[in-house]
């Protein structure tokens, strides 16, 4: 009995982002997916580190090996996990190489193994990896994933490619989520004509088709621009069709606020403007813009997978999962080498988990709701 | 409900203005215009070509004039019937566009019907029996469906067909068929491999929409009317299928404004990879080849398709609501 | 069960109350008798026992009231005798028994409700045609896509064997029974195009189309105003003398059930505090709640900006029910060690009608688990 | 200023008027309204152009008196929140003077300020809302709820807020310790409380009642009215209550104001009319209040036809075609709101010609025997001794 009038005068002085978090936390497959993306954010952090090799580093010899795959059986025993070595053959007929297990040779897997140097977040100069194969000779570091048609590590560059992906979502979101709010606060708070212009703004850009204007603003970039470039454009491309979406539902929001006895109750008791919108209105939907937005970022994600795909995005050297998945345009590499189609099972499960992840947060934004 | 539709008609020629801008500047932004690259790679190829012939070239397509005038001639040849030349096939665009514009429509109007056909019946499943065993599994396949670009899911699906049945499901018509006239044969052929690239295109969308009738219809489940419906002593499934699905029906063909957009855009990326005749690719290649006014032109075109897809939308939905039907009447 | 003597000396009132006649016969069998039910909801947090244990008999041609206030099980009752309790809600325990000689060229039905599928032909066939409803909100309980002559007939199709033509006939009668100016018209008008009261009236219709034996009348009249509720309480008392047809009237208002009902059941927490013929539960009150209840109400004939004699507290949570007598924490008459322990039964005394308060008997529930 | 506690105000102003005073308090009005109108446009068309008005409010004057309570009653639609919300600015009038008499004596028209002008003002008028669910912020604590007045009015030390909203959490019936729970932690009734906290913590001279009880079940609705007229009489406050129901109204008001269709149809000292109402809207709403008691059920009387469109009113009064008493001239002629005896305004052509039924009139026997239980019978009529008010001009 006092255990339960605990709990409940715990609830009792509960803030809002605590009942959030309670009710988010029944979601199991939220919580999960929040795991999985925190994993998935920590790769796009420091990429090299999850990386065993150079992603860059080609090598036509190695072109098209299969996956290695972690295994822990060996003639039928439990071992600790290891990796088969692999050897080419030269097929006589059709001169492809074929590439096949060597169960004479095993490279157990090491932790926090020494590897290539790089910067740990870009600052603290280190060489230590996540995984690495204790005897493999170097440049013929096992491929978790296979290798690609340069004979790339398909692993390291899933990593590398993590980073930008991820980062190109989140940063056109961030820039969509800043249009949004601005332009949907302004036309739910003012109203009027304002309102009305940005409103007929948002219609003509829902009306438009987006892929093929995506692509033609695409195919307007200069060629000639660097990587980092076309980065930041691609990104501003995407965010300039995307913030639509984000600045109807700020706009709804707050129409809907605006009409809330409470703001009317905080303005009567001589609350200025700024102190109404920031304190009782802004967290009031806070949740809800949070959820929206983990909601729009797999959209970008797929929309920067699709342009770079089609080569109108990002093109090589810079590594996105679009980028990697051109390997795989079209039926004839991917009969040869159906591993080119992996990235897409990382897109799927990135975008999947960031789903219900946006789901269950939706859900739970509005603890009040019963 | 003339008035009604009267009032959307009357914005269709203003839109269709501001798309047409639109798609100029698009077609205009890239550094250069198509002439020098034309130029470039007649050169690239041998031929040789004089500052006069240039300058002529110039003239006639009026890149001689400020833009603006240079807009106004290209919508007056549009609005004439002319969509101009594209210099990288040396075809007038109307003759490469024609008969895939009409593909198009085919597979985008295909994949619509196929997605209702699918989306709506799962829908209307999950939500009378929330939290069953079905409608987890509905969910997670929902969840899957619309996290799988589709372009990955045709190359997947193109993969399995032709390693377990050696088949080649690229194109929309077999190789006899491809330039042949049209006839109930070719149409036959066409049939038998539109089925795959529509359940391509579909399957995302399919999602999508199984989500909102879902959502819409365990909103009305909750209504009074569907328990009055209950309380006349209706069957269940004849009353959920009567009273609460019409209504959460609705919205569903008002989403039609947005998703048919999305079907034709999706159906650029898929026609790539399965290299269907339709005008997503022919864009792609004017984009890249810089064969600009074959790209505005297209452009356009899926704006106008954008536009009549919302029109008839909106003429649903007032078919299906009297309260919309009604308004201003 | 324990069996002792009552406690006479504990009731002030009773000594004033004692010319008070014990209730008046009722007529013939019940239609409608509920014995010990009890309908749950499993939620997420936990069970709520929403109906608790609930007995009422319905006479025919009587108007019978139950009132109660927010969260005290008087509609979910109803919905468990109509079966139309949704998931997760469920019946977990009790009879409803539903009797109803053969008339009208109906045949004669003796059923136990409670026993059939809630989704079954059995039900159906009694849902609307023999009981039927007259929902809260008749603003949502058409829908708005089609015209309400069609939900109309949709209902006489279901239930008599006639023609749509036939059935048109029929929908036009009743619309103009309930006094629909232009049934004609209006047969063909959409619910959002009629007035709140004149949807009222159609929703009523609706309800009367098949000619039921039993209405169930949930709180119909509060979202309309006062004028109107005059106006729909009258049409009511009308069709009820005209048709003999047994009413259950559902209310928190206590003005409604004195000019409407015959018969009054209380209502507090899932469990009938009360009940008893009209006059004595506004006369008469036994149980301390009854008794609050109806000196809480400001009266128009009372002094005025007088303190207004209230109970302390407020209804408790759902799934924070007191122990024993759901109501001792906020009743003034509370015997501690009695009524937080133990759940009076329903019990009548000295002829008196039946109340569940351990200050009249001393007769507890078994199972007040 | 508002630093020092003023919670031992109560005290000193405790007022011992005896329980049931029927005078109406008179003295020089805190409020007056004069002419207020309110229309919503309503757009349409191509456009959205204006097509149309809502007149929600067409014209009302009526006082509000130091300590007293003035109700407006009307049925759904009949403009009273909207002439709430105007006197209190939470909406913009469309015309009218709105003139409040401030504590330092000189008279402002609330209509006519500008936001930062009303702010100050806003420390002697506040709002009880009719939703307590809607009304509180569910992402504040009662802390943070009731010091927001306090807060934004200067009162900015932490100690002094807390120290006040206890006193004031004491005042309206609840714990102090409860002021760092957050509203879900509270019923109805309780919410309620605190929105009343809230509203008097800035010690208000008006206090606008928008609905305050009708969300609320009948055993706490009985609460919180007693808990408004004990205030009302402690702290020495001027209600201007918007109810629905008549028995509540009846109740607590010393004045009542019958509204229908944006206009004053009835305006009376409150025994006055319901003993002799002068308008057949206000005698009809009376007949048409089911009485609670199974004895008086003849009494019941339904009023034909529904409440006019305020988009679309009818001609002359508004009221003419429910009317049973209508004659040529309330179908042409509009009826201006006049003093029929003193304090006793109404709107209507034939009020001197009609005799229409009070509730006095629906009492059969009044022996008090047949009375609900424990309720005492109505107080002797004693509107003649009451001082006249003075109504609008």
């Amino acid at each position: 009995m006092a255990a339960k009038t605990d709990a409940t005068s715990q609830v009792y002085v509960a803030p809002a982002w605590k009942m959030t978090w309670w009710r988010f936390r029944k979601h199991k497959l939220a919580v999960f997916c929040l795991w999985l993306i925190g994993l998935i954010a920590l790769i796009s952090i420091s990429p090299q580190f999850f990386a065993t090799t150079d992603p860059y580093a080609t090598s036509a010899r190695r072109a098209y090996i299969p996956t290695q795959f972690i295994r822990v059986v060996h003639d039928g025993q439990l071992t600790m996990p290891f990796v088969y070595g692999v050897v080419g053959e030269r097929n006589q007929r059709t001169l492809r190489m074929e590439w096949v297990i060597d169960d004479e040779v095993r490279y157990p897997v090491r932790f926090f193994v020494r590897g290539f140097e790089y910067r740990f977040l870009g600052l603290i100069p280190t060489d230590r990896h996540l995984i690495g194969f204790a005897g493999a000779p170097p440049g013929e570091t096992p491929a978790l994933l296979g290798t690609d048609r340069l004979g790339r590590d398909q692993w390291s560059r899933l990593m590398y490619g993590t980073q930008i992906s991820m980062s190109i979502g989140l940063v056109a979101v961030a820039l969509s989520t800043l249009l949004g709010i601005i332009l949907g606060g302004i036309s739910g708070y003012f109203g009027g004509l304002t309102d009305n212009i940005i409103q007929r703004i948002i219609e003509l850009l829902q009306a438009l088709p987006p892929i093929p204007v995506w692509l033609a603003l695409s195919a307007a970039l200069p060629r000639t621009w660097p990587v980092t470039l076309v980065y930041f454009a691609i990104t501003i491309i995407l965010a300039l069709l995307g913030w639509t979406r984000l600045a109807r539902e700020v706009r709804g929001r707050f129409l809907s606020l605006r009409e809330e006895d409470f703001v009317t109750a905080a303005r009567l008791v001589g609350a200025s403007r700024v102190r109404i919108i920031f304190s009782h209105m802004v967290p009031s939907f806070t949740s809800h813009i949070i959820a929206a937005v983990t909601l729009a970022i797999p959209l970008m994600i797929l929309n920067e997978t699709f342009l770079s795909f089609l080569g109108l995005g990002l093109r090589p050297p810079a590594i996105s999962w679009g980028v990697m998945l051109q390997e795989a345009q079209n039926l004839q590499s991917v009969v040869n080498a159906p591993w080119l189609l992996l990235p897409g099972a990382f897109v799927i499960i990135a975008v999947l988990a960031l789903n219900i992840l946006g789901d269950g947060l939706r859900d739970a934004a509005d603890p009040y709701a019963n | 409900m003339h008035w009604f539709i009267l009032k959307r008609l009357m914005v269709v020629p203003l839109l269709l203005f501001i798309f047409s801008i639109i798609a100029f500047v698009l077609i205009q932004a890239p550094p250069g215009d198509y002439l020098t690259s034309y130029i470039a790679e007649l050169a690239q190829g041998g031929t040789t070509i004089t500052q006069d012939q240039i300058d002529s070239l110039r003239r006639q397509y009026g890149l001689d004039q400020p833009v603006y005038v240079q807009y106004f001639l290209w919508v007056g040849n549009l609005l004439q019937g002319d969509l101009g030349y594209s210099f990288e096939w040396r075809r007038s665009n109307a003759e490469l566009i024609g008969e895939r514009l009409l593909l198009t429509l085919a597979l985008t109007t295909l994949s619509l019907i196929f997605t209702w056909v699918v989306a709506i019946p799962i829908g209307i499943i999950s939500a009378t029996r929330q939290y069953s065993v079905i409608d987890y599994v509905f969910t997670v396949l929902n969840y899957i469906g619309l996290a799988t670009p589709n372009f990955l899911l045709a190359l997947v699906l193109m993969w399995i067909a032709f390693d377990s049945f050696g088949l080649s499901v690229t194109g929309l018509f077999s190789p006899e068929f491809q330039q042949a006239p049209w006839s109930w044969a070719r149409f036959a052929d066409m049939m038998g491999k539109i089925w795959l690239p529509m359940i391509v295109l579909g399957t995302a969308g399919t999602a999508q929409i199984a989500r909102v009738v879902r959502a819409n219809l365990l909103d009305e489940l909750g209504k009074p009317y569907t328990e009055m419906a209950r309380a006349k002593g209706l069957p269940e499934w004849k009353l959920v299928l009567k009273y609460p699905t019409r209504v959460a029906i609705a919205p569903v063909v008002s989403t039609l404004g947005w998703y048919f957009p999305q079907l034709l855009s999706g159906g650029l990326v898929v026609a790539v990879v399965m290299s269907l005749p339709t005008i997503g690719p022919l864009l792609l290649r004017a984009l890249v080849g810089q064969d600009m006014y074959l790209a505005g032109t297209i452009i356009l075109i899926y704006c106008i398709l954008t536009v009549v897809g919302t029109l008839v939308s909106d003429v649903l939905l007032a078919l299906l609501d009297p309260r919309i039907r009604m308004d201003g009447a | 069960m324990q069996q002792t003597p009552t406690r006479t000396d504990r009731d002030p009132d009773r000594a004033r109350d004692a010319d008070r006649t014990a209730a008046p016969e009722r007529p013939g069998e019940p239609i409608l008798s509920v014995r010990g039910l009890k309908t749950h909801f499993a939620t997420d947090e936990g069970v709520v026992r929403a109906v608790d244990g609930v007995d009422f008999d319905l006479h025919p041609g009587e108007v019978l009231g139950i009132v109660g206030e927010s969260g005290c099980g008087k509609s979910i009752t109803m919905k468990s005798v109509m079966r139309l309790v949704q998931h997760p809600g469920r019946i977990v325990a009790g009879e409803i028994r539903y009797r109803r000689p053969a008339g009208d060229g109906k045949k004669a039905i003796d059923v136990d409700l409670a026993t059939l599928r809630p989704q079954g032909r059995a039900i159906r066939r009694i849902r609307g045609g023999d009981i039927a409803l007259i929902p809260q909100e008749p603003m949502a309980s058409f829908s708005p896509l089609h015209s309400i002559g069609d939900q109309i007939v949709e209902a006489i199709l279901l239930h008599q064997r006639v023609g749509r033509r036939e059935a048109k006939r029929i929908a036009i009668e009743k619309l103009a029974e309930v006094g629909m100016p232009n049934p004609q018209q209006r047969f063909d008008a959409y619910s959002w195009q009629l007035s709140g009261g004149l949807r009222q009236r159609a929703v009523i219709a609706l309800a009367l189309s098949c000619n039921p034996s039993v209405l169930v009348a949930d709180e119909p009249t509060t979202a309309i105003d006062v004028t109107t509720q005059a106006q729909v309480l009258e049409l009511l008392k009308d069709l009820q003398r005209d048709h003999g047809s047994s009413i259950v009237f559902i209310t928190h208002d206590l003005g409604v059930i004195a000019q409407l009902a015959d018969h009054v059941v209380v209502m507090y927490l899932g469990r009938v505090m009360e009940q008893g013929p009209v006059r004595d539960i506004f006369h008469a009150p036994q149980h301390p709640y009854t008794r609050a209840l109806l000196q809480s109400v400001p009266s128009l004939h009372a002094e005025p900006r007088v303190a207004l004699p209230t109970v302390s507290g407020s209804i408790p949570h759902p799934l924070h029910r007191p122990t024993g007598c759901p109501f001792h924490p906020r009743c003034p008459d509370a015997m501690p060690g009695r009524c937080d322990v133990a759940m009076p039964a329903m019990a009548s005394v000295d002829g008196r009608p039946p109340v569940a308060c351990f200050l009249h008997h001393d007769q507890a529930e078994e199972d007040a688990a | 200023m508002s630093e020092t506690a003023p919670g031992s105000a109560p005290a000193e102003r405790t007022d011992h008027r005896g329980d049931g005073d029927d005078r109406v308090p008179g003295g020089p009005p805190l409020l007056q309204v004069r002419n207020l109108k309110k229309h919503f446009p309503i757009t349409g068309g191509f456009f959205q152009r204006v097509v149309g008005q809502v007149r929600a409010v067409d014209d009302v004057s009526f006082d509000v008196h130091e300590g007293e309570i003035l109700s407006l009653v009307g049925e759904s639609g009949c403009g009273k929140t909207t002439t709430a919300r105007c006197v209190l600015r939470a909406l913009d009038p469309t015309a009218g003077e709105v003139l409040f008499r401030r504590a330092d004596g000189e008279t402002v028209d609330v209509a006519k300020l500008r936001e930062s002008e009303l702010r100050p003002l806003w420390r002697e008028m506040q709002m009880i809302f009719q939703d307590p669910f809607g009304s509180l912020n569910p992402r504040k604590n009662l802390l943070e709820i009731i010091g927001e007045p306090l807060y934004v009015q200067g009162v900015t030390s932490r100690q002094a807020r807390m120290d006040r909203v206890a006193e004031l959490l004491n005042l309206v019936g609840l714990r102090p310790e409860y002021m760092h729970r957050f509203p879900h932690a509270f019923s109805g009734g309780q919410r309620q409380r605190v929105v009343i906290a809230r509203a008097l913590a800035l010690e208000p001279r008006l206090v606008v009642a928008d609905e305050a009880v009708s969300a609320l079940d009948v055993s706490v609705q009985a609460q919180i009215l007693n808990l408004l007229l004990d205030l009302q009489r402690r702290l020495n406050l001027s209600y201007l209550f918007v109810a629905h129901d008549l028995s509540i109204v009846k109740h607590i008001s010393h004045r009542v104001a019958v509204m229908y269709v944006g206009k004053i149809a009835e305006l009376a000292p409150t025994d006055d009319l319901f003993r002799r109402p002068k308008h057949p809207y206000t005698s009809a709403l009376m007949k048409a209040v089911p009485v609670a008691d199974p004895d008086h059920r003849a009494a019941l009387q339904g009023l034909p036809g529904e409440v006019a469109n305020p988009a679309d009113p009818p001609s002359g009064c508004y009221f003419h075609p429910r009317c049973p008493f209508a004659e040529e001239r309330c179908r042409t002629e509009t009826p201006q709101l006049r003093e029929l005896a003193p304090g006793h305004h109404v709107s209507c052509h034939r009020a001197e010609e009609l005799d229409l039924d009070g509730i006095g009139d629906l009492e059969s026997g009044g022996d008090g025997a047949e009375r609900p239980f424990g309720r005492a019978p109505a107080a002797p009529a004693s509107a003649d001794a009451a001082p006249p008010a003075e109504g609008p001009s």
